[in-house]
Order: structure tokens, then C-alpha cells, then sequence
């Protein structure tokens, strides 16, 4: 169960730790991009942030939204609808709620990963951020059958996030920017699915905590 | 970063200033967006263009802003798309009730968020349609890639098309010439230097004193492969070689050129390398019916070139010669 | 040396070559020799414009081959003054009876270069006059130096005294017009980095990575000092003080701006510059009629860009807009 | 005496020190001016050398009628006007003759000098090649007064000319691109003055062969 202050306190360290990884995340895009992908979270993330104190007291549903708008409204470039439209979606399961279950979190997941391949046309596999958010979401669904909590499944997600953006090492990407590499694209790890490990590992420790 | 700049993070905002008062006569700036309309925008009736994509390949989009050409230009953050609604204002301030037309760049951000301002657009009952530049025959083909990336190539949608838009086609029509223009386009590039986006205050890439990037897109991002510097003819050759392979072009077929700087090579060099394209052509005997030279698809300061060809029949011939009037491109 | 060429000697020649297969409609080069002039003169009747120096400042000076400009442009080597022989080729071509106008920078090598062509000129019966530019006010005055240079303010004089020209002002009357342009014009520019003449294989200087020159002429040679490098506001007011300094500017008063690329700064920049000269020129009343911004008088792969601010009259105004079509310059 | 073989002797091996020190002449001219005199005077003598054989069995004053033509049309800048001048003016003292002699010397030399005078408006101190040409034509005209020989007086203008070079270094230079850079142009010898140092030098140094 993740409260709306919960929440609110999850989106705010996720803007913290894109922060601290601005830099990171910018050289891995330079390596094999064209540089801009921290830059760009960054600057999404601190939107977020100054525009999370106007829904306060929203319900989830409008803080996700909030989210969504902001990202789309700042990040531009390839990273900016897709995040933007995974919030939108996972927004809309919990359109008036005040409190996330577990079920709404598997379905929130679900919807966001959906909403990234119905807008970026990419599939599992092509060096992009969703080679660690499937992962992570299937990891996430299984422990969760499985009994874990949601700290704790959330964990493995993180370690399957993890293992996702270790593999996209291994591939050579066949979408976005990098794809023109070719082969040279092999050997570097993919900055989006970089931010999504970032991203969810900010939920887990936040969970954590 | 030695650059004559103020604040990295105010680039954008401060280039759009300049642009405006330099060129009050062409264009207006929406206020509180990063969108350059016709200052005596929108035109009533004709069909509306709308271009844009990350700063940084000035005078792309802005400066081709005025008669004959776009109507509107969105500017993202230096080679990071812009976000929909800064598309979504353009789109609504151009149009003249005739519709609009998007012309964007093959770039998975570029599409992603020109579409979504689409989507909002018509939503909100404009007729909007887009098409999808992709010249740039260094990348391979969709099997492997996103597809071909657009690259200077866009210079002739954006005069093409804007010619037909100005002389009172419909949206269909407009779309369906500007089909053509992608159809027959093709270009290739290469680059001597990188160049550094101002708010990562690093150069994308690094060469060796020896070293060239070929095949390169327009935002830094490397290439399809380095070699070793060779002479002009040479370079111009592998380029030129690449083109032909991707293109139909026979004996007396007529074609435009366009030798492109992407910022930080001299006007000597991009001549010297049409002198090559030139005999190129000339051997196989294809037609060269307009040549344009100098910078208008550029990567900051990075020094290197493209060049485009761009097979023409007679209705691309007349379009490609009606008026033009815009900061960065004039055609009397 | 970082170029796309090939061989260091023949650039110029192949430059010219590519010039010519780029704009046929525009120029053709005087066979054997390395001038070009209209495609379409000389003009019957009209007082000619013949420009130049040294190559390397493209598009200047071919690119302003055309009508409203010049009539023929001399290109030297690179950064060197072209021979008496040569100017004196282009005078006896462009010539339509009316007499030439020699338009020389003030550099010792382009006036007694040009000079000489004009006594060799002058002894075969064609009428000719000079004008010399020395708008740059980073130099000291005559006293301690051979004066003022000439750099991108000799635009303005293609422009205006070209339109004095094309209008049928005779040769006294077309004369009085440019001096008159080069007595409100003032320029000063400042680079980041230093260029290579193809010839000599290496940069003319060396700048620190927080260096920039001050004050530099148009050919390499060294500025009047170096600094660490500043704000573009803080730069662009330095050097528009140094103007302010040397022009009588008041409240109301109209000028043309400048903003001229050395050839390795993006327009982005140069735009961001155009801002500050606007605030700056707004500060003090003062009208901005008309800004041109892009690289016009360029030092190879220069970065870096000048400001040249010409203080206007209505006789000065009229021409600056009349029309001209060159393949560097137009205006419908 | 210089007769016509020595005389096309003496061109000929100006064109060969020139060109070894074309790199030494940009480097000087780089520091202060804008790096092309090697560059320049290089393709200027070279032009004289091959244009010598179709004058092999002319005049002196044709010889050196021709030399000075083919300088002011290859050599550009300002240094093919000055040198270019100079060797007309010195041509027209010795018009159709087959032989120099000491007096015709004396005249071309100075008559060389008041050409570049009358063309760069410059005067001795201004740091110009005039500060290696005016003690080196002093010292010339005093040496041949004193009884020297011609290759001897040669030997002392070189020496003069030699000085005035040094000179230059300490001198702030008033004509010339180098009067632009004030102050800055103090340390630096002047190029041309250099390059006319080694055309004295050559002359002398054929001279006493
Ligand atoms: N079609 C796609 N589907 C999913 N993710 C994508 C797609 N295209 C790109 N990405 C992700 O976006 C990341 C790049 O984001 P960013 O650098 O912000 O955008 P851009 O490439 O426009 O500069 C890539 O590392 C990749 O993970
Ligand atoms: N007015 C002048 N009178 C005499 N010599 C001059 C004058 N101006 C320049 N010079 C000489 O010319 C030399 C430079 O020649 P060069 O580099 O070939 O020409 P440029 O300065 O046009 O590039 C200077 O070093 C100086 O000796
Ligand atoms: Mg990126
Ligand atoms: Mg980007
Ligand atoms: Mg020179
Ligand atoms: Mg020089």
C-alpha cells in the first residue's frame, strides 16, 4: 500500500537521485547518443518537483497526471513522451484515489510499460529503457504472487532492473538514436534504461526506508 | 567550452531574442514560448508549415521562417526535441483555417512528440497532417534502425513544399508534394570536429588530429564509422557513392544540390567540395539544375558538411524556383 | 590541418571553380585568372564595382558578385592581397564606359596592389576611382599605425555603393556615396580561436582555452590584446564601447547592425550577441533600421565575430534597401 | 662589374635562399603579421627562376625589367608591390646595358630604394625591410667611396643589413600590418626587412664565390 505522502515523498527522491546522476546519465548518452538524456531528466524531474507543491492534496490520480503533463511539457526529446506517457497511464489506474494497493501498482506498471510501446514502437530486446522495466515488472508481478511485500518485491525489481541494463551491454540497439551506431553500440549500457533502473531503485529504497 | 554565450541554460531563450530583433520585418516570437511565427502570421486560407527540433542547427528552423517557406518553427532545448505543447501553440497560431502541415525530422523524439502535439491539435478541430523526413542514407534501413535519420534534406521540403503551400495548394496536395521531395531526396555527411551542446560544457565525441566521422546525424551523435582525413575528392567521392547507390539517377536526369556546412567549416571548403560533386554528376551526365551552398542544417560549431541531392521533375523544378523570402533562405 | 581539400596550393582555383559551378547564374570567372564577374556584364553604361583581397574571407568577396553589388571580385591568395595584373583584368572586364570604383580595404598590401592596377588602368583609358575602408577601431589611429583596417564594414559600401551604381549614379556621385558609407562605419570584432592559412599547414597564433583576441584584423594576424574570456554581454559591450567611442551616436539616431561571423561561430551565437547589441543600442535611444547577422567577412575557420554599426541618413537608407542579388546577399 | 651571367647567377640564387627559408620568413611574419611572407616571396622568385630562361640572352634591363614584373604579379600582399618596384626602378638604370658596373650599383640601389619609398610611404625606424635597405646602401656607397671592391663592399652592406634586422627587433612597427599589434610588435623582427637582409647576403655571398 503506498499513501499519497508516500507517494509525494517517492516522486520528490527520484528527483533528488536523477539529479545526482545528471552528469552519469549524460555521458552514457554522449557515449552512444547525443548527449542530453540527464540533462533532460534533470530538468523534467525538477519541474515535477516545484509543480508537486500545487497537488499537495490531490489524490493520486491528479498527482500522477501532474507528473505526466510536466514531463511532457519539459524533458522533450525521445525520453520525455515516453516517461510522460508511461505516468499518464499508470495516472489513469489510480484516477481519485487517495491510497495505491498492490494490485493497482502491478496494473500501473503494466499501463506504463503498455503506454511506452504503444508511443515508442519498441519491443523488448532493442536496447531501450524497457529492457529494464519488463524485467523489473515481471519480477515485481511474481514476488508479489508469491507473497513478498511490496518492499521487497519492489528489491528484486530493482535487481532485475539492474540485470536489464547490464544486458543492454550485451545488444546492439535497434531503436532511438543509438540504433544508427550499429554494431559500435555494442559494449555500452543504454542511458534510458539507465534512468528507469535509477527510477525504480528510488522507489525500492524509498519503500525501504 | 569557449563560446560566446551567457548562461548555458539561457541559450535558446537569448538566440530566440536575437533572432527577433534582428528580424522583426520576418518573424514574432510566441510570447512565452519557444516558437517563431510570420510576423504577418497567420495567413488566412493557405495552408500552414510547421517545422522545428532541437536548437542548435541554426538557421534551421527560424530562419526559414517567412514567404514561401515555413510559417512556423519550434525550437527545443540545444538537439533535444521540442515538447508537444510548444508544437501544439505553433500549430494553433499558424494556422488559417486551411490546415497544417508538420515537417518532421526522423528522430524517435522529434516523431514522438510532433505527433502528440498532432493529436492535440486535432483535438482541439485543426486539420493537422505530418510527414517524416528521412534522407540520410548513411543509416541503415528500419530492419536495424528506426529508419533513416533527416538531416539538410529538409531544406528542400521546407522550400518545396512551402512554395506549394503558398501558392494555394490544399493540405493533401502540399503533403503529396512534400512526399515527393522526401521521396527524391537523399544526403550524406561527414565531420572533421565535434561540437559541445552548452549546457553539458563537453564535446559529444572525440577525434584524433587525423581523424574524420562519417555518416554522421546532425546532433553530435557519432557516426557510422572513422577513418583517416582524406582529400576532398576523395571524401566527396564516398559520400557522393553512397547517394548514387540509394538513388535512381540516369543520364539528363536534373537535380538539385545542396552542399551544406554544419557550422565550423568555411564557405572555401563546402565550394571546393562542389567543384567535386560537380564533376561527379557531370560524368554521369546528370543535369545539375540548382546548386546551394553554405550553412543551413548546422551542428553548433562543428566543422564538417553534407551534401543532398534531390532528383527533380518539372512540378519540383517550378516549386523549387518560386519566391522566397525568409531570413536564412531568399529567392527573387 | 584539419581541411577538407586537396592540394593546400590550388585551393583557391578550385574554390573559384566550385563558386562558378554553384551560382552560373550569378558570376563566371575571367578565364586564367582568379577574378569573377557578372554572368550577365559588363553593364552598358553603368558605374562598375570592383572589390577583393585576399581569399579566405568567403563569401567575400565573390559571393557579392551580382546585381545591386559588385561588378567583378579579385581573390588573392589566401589572406594575401591579390597581384596589380589580376585587379587590373577585372577592371577592363567589368568596365561599361561609365568607370570603376575600386573598393579597397585599408591593408599596405590591397591599396598598392589595387592602386597599381589602377595607374596600369588609368593608362589605357578606362576611368577609375578607389575608395579605401578603414572601419576597424581597434586599431590606433594614422599617427602610429598605416590607419584604420577595412573589415566586415565593407559590406555595407558593396551594398550601398553598389545600389548607387545599379541606380545610374555616375562615377563622382558613386564615389561620394561610399565614402560617405565609410565615414559612418565602424567595426571591431574579437576571436576564440585562430585559423590556418591551407598553405602555411598551422594555426597563425595559439589561444589558451580561456583566451580569446581582442581586437584582431580579418587575416589571422594578431588583435591589440587577450583576455580570459568573458560573458557575451560583457564582451559585446567592450566592443560596442570602443564603437560608441569613435561614432557620434545621439538619441534617435538610425544605424544599420552587423553582427558578422568570422566562420567558426554559430549563428546561435552570433544571434546571442545581436541580443546584447540590441539592448545596448536601445539603452541609448538609438533606432536599429536594419540587422544583418551571419558570417559576411569570415578568417577561414575563424571563431569569433565583429559588429559593425553604420550610423544612417535617408539617401543612405533608401539604398541600404534597395535590391540586390548576388549569391551571398539578397534582398527582394 | 656584374655581367648578365653573373647577374642571372645572382637571381637565381636568391630564388634558392628564399625558398630555404620560406619557412622561417612565415614563421616571423606569423608572429606579427599575418603569416604569408616565405609563403609569398617563395612563389614569387620561383615564378623569376622560370621565367629567366626566356630572357637568358636579353639585357640587364630586361632581366631585371622581367624579375620585377613576375614579383608584382605572383607575389601579392605588400611585399610584391615594394620588391617588385624596387627591381623596376633598378631595371631602368641599367636599360639595354649587358654589364653593370659599381656606379650602376650604386644608382639601382638607390633608385631600388626610393621606389619602395614612393610606393609604402614608409620611412627608416618604421620597422619595415627600409631598415635593412637604407644602412645597406649606406655602407655600400661609403665602402665603394673607401676603395672596397664590389664583393667586398657587399660583404659590409650585408653586415649593415644584418644590424638593421636586430634593429627591427627592438623598434615598434608604425607601417606594415605589424603597426597594428602597438607595442606587441617590440622583440619581433621584422620579416621583410629579414628577407632583404637574405637577398643582400645573397648577392654578397655570390659575389665573393
Ligand atoms: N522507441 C523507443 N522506445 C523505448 N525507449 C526508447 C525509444 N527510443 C529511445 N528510447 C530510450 O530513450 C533514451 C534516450 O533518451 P534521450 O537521450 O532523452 O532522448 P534523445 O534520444 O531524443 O536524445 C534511450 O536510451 C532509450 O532508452
Ligand atoms: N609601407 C611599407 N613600406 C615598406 N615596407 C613595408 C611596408 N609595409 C609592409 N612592408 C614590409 O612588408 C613586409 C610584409 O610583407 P608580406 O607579409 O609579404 O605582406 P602582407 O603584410 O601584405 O602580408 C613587412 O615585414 C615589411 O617589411
Ligand atoms: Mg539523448
Ligand atoms: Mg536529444
Ligand atoms: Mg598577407
Ligand atoms: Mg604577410
Amino acid at each position: 500500500m503506498i499513501t499519497r505522502d508516500l507517494l509525494l515523498d517517492i516522486l520528490k527522491n527520484i528527483a533528488a537521485v536523477i539529479k545526482d546522476n545528471r552528469q552519469f546519465l549524460t555521458d552514457l548518452d554522449a557515449a552512444i547518443g547525443d548527449g542530453d538524456h540527464g540533462i533532460n531528466m534533470n530538468k523534467g524531474f525538477k519541474a515535477v518537483e516545484e509543480k508537486l507543491d500545487t497537488v499537495r492534496d490531490k489524490d493520486c490520480g491528479t498527482i500522477l497526471k501532474t507528473t505526466a503533463m510536466t514531463l511532457i511539457s519539459t524533458v522533450g526529446g525521445a525520453s520525455g513522451p515516453l516517461y510522460g506517457t508511461a505516468f499518464l497511464k499508470a495516472a489513469m489506474v489510480v484516477n481519485g484515489k487517495m491510497e495505491i494497493d498492490n494490485e493497482d501498482i502491478v496494473k500501473m506498471f503494466d499501463e506504463g510499460i503498455q503506454g511506452i510501446i504503444m508511443r515508442g514502437k519498441a519491443k523488448r530486446g532493442e536496447k531501450t529503457m524497457l529492457d529494464a522495466l519488463i524485467p523489473a515488472y515481471e519480477e515485481l508481478m511474481n514476488s508479489l504472487k508469491d507473497g513478498s511485500t511490496i518492499a521487497e518485491a519492489f528489491n528484486k525489481a530493482c535487481k532485475a532492473a539492474y540485470d536489464g541494463v547490464e544486458y543492454t551491454k550485451t545488444i546492439r540497439a535497434t531503436k532511438g538514436r543509438a540504433s544508427y551506431l550499429g554494431d559500435r553500440s555494442i559494449g555500452h549500457q543504454d542511458p534510458g534504461a539507465t534512468s528507469s533502473y535509477l527510477i525504480i531503485k528510488t522507489v525500492a529504497d524509498t519503500l525501504n526506508r | 567550452m569557449k563560446k560566446i554565450i551567457n548562461n548555458p541554460e539561457n541559450v535558446v531563450n537569448e538566440m530566440l531574442e536575437g533572432i527577433v530583433k534582428a528580424h522583426p520585418e520576418y518573424v514574432k516570437r510566441l510570447e512565452g514560448f519557444n516558437v517563431l511565427v510570420r510576423a504577418n502570421g497567420p495567413s488566412k486560407g493557405k495552408v500552414a508549415l510547421v517545422s522545428g527540433g532541437g536548437s542548435g542547427h541554426e538557421p534551421s528552423h527560424g530562419g526559414f521562417v517567412g514567404e514561401g517557406m515555413l510559417d512556423g518553427a519550434v525550437a527545443g532545448e540545444v538537439f533535444t526535441s521540442p515538447t508537444p505543447d510548444q508544437v501544439f501553440e505553433a500549430v494553433k497560431a499558424v494556422d488559417g483555417g486551411a490546415g497544417v502541415l508538420l515537417v518532421i525530422k526522423n528522430y524517435t523524439g522529434d516523431v514522438m512528440n510532433f505527433e502528440m502535439a498532432g493529436e492535440l491539435a486535432k483535438a482541439d478541430g485543426i486539420e493537422v497532417d505530418s510527414v517524416i523526413v528521412n534522407d540520410d542514407v548513411a543509416v541503415e534501413n528500419s530492419t536495424w534502425t528506426t529508419g533513416r535519420r533527416g538531416i539538410a534534406g529538409t531544406i528542400f521540403i521546407h522550400k518545396i513544399a512551402g512554395a506549394a503551400a503558398e501558392k494555394g495548394m490544399g493540405l493533401p496536395e502540399v503533403k503529396r508534394i512534400a512526399e515527393k521531395v522526401i521521396a527524391n531526396v537523399r544526403s550524406m555527411g561527414m565531420s572533421l570536429t565535434p561540437c559541445t551542446v552548452p549546457a553539458a560544457g563537453k564535446p559529444g565525441f572525440e577525434l584524433a588530429e587525423d581523424e574524420v566521422e562519417v555518416g554522421l546525424g546532425i546532433h553530435g551523435e557519432p557516426g557510422t564509422h572513422r577513418e583517416k582525413i582524406k582529400s576532398a575528392a576523395e571524401i566527396t567521392k564516398d559520400l557522393m557513392d553512397k547517394i548514387f547507390a540509394d538513388i535512381d539517377l540516369t543520364q539528363d536526369d536534373e537535380v538539385a544540390v545542396l552542399i551544406n556546412g554544419l557550422g565550423g567549416t568555411p564557405l572555401m571548403e563546402l565550394y571546393i567540395v562542389n567543384n567535386e560533386v560537380d564533376k561527379l554528376l557531370e560524368d554521369k551526365g546528370i543535369v545539375i539544375y540548382k546548386t546551394i551552398v553554405g550553412n543551413y542544417m548546422t551542428s553548433l560549431e562543428m566543422a564538417g558538411f553534407s551534401i543532398s541531392i534531390l532528383k527533380l521533375d518539372d512540378e519540383l523544378k517550378e516549386l523549387l524556383n518560386y519566391k522566397a523570402d525568409t531570413p536564412a533562405f531568399k529567392q527573387l
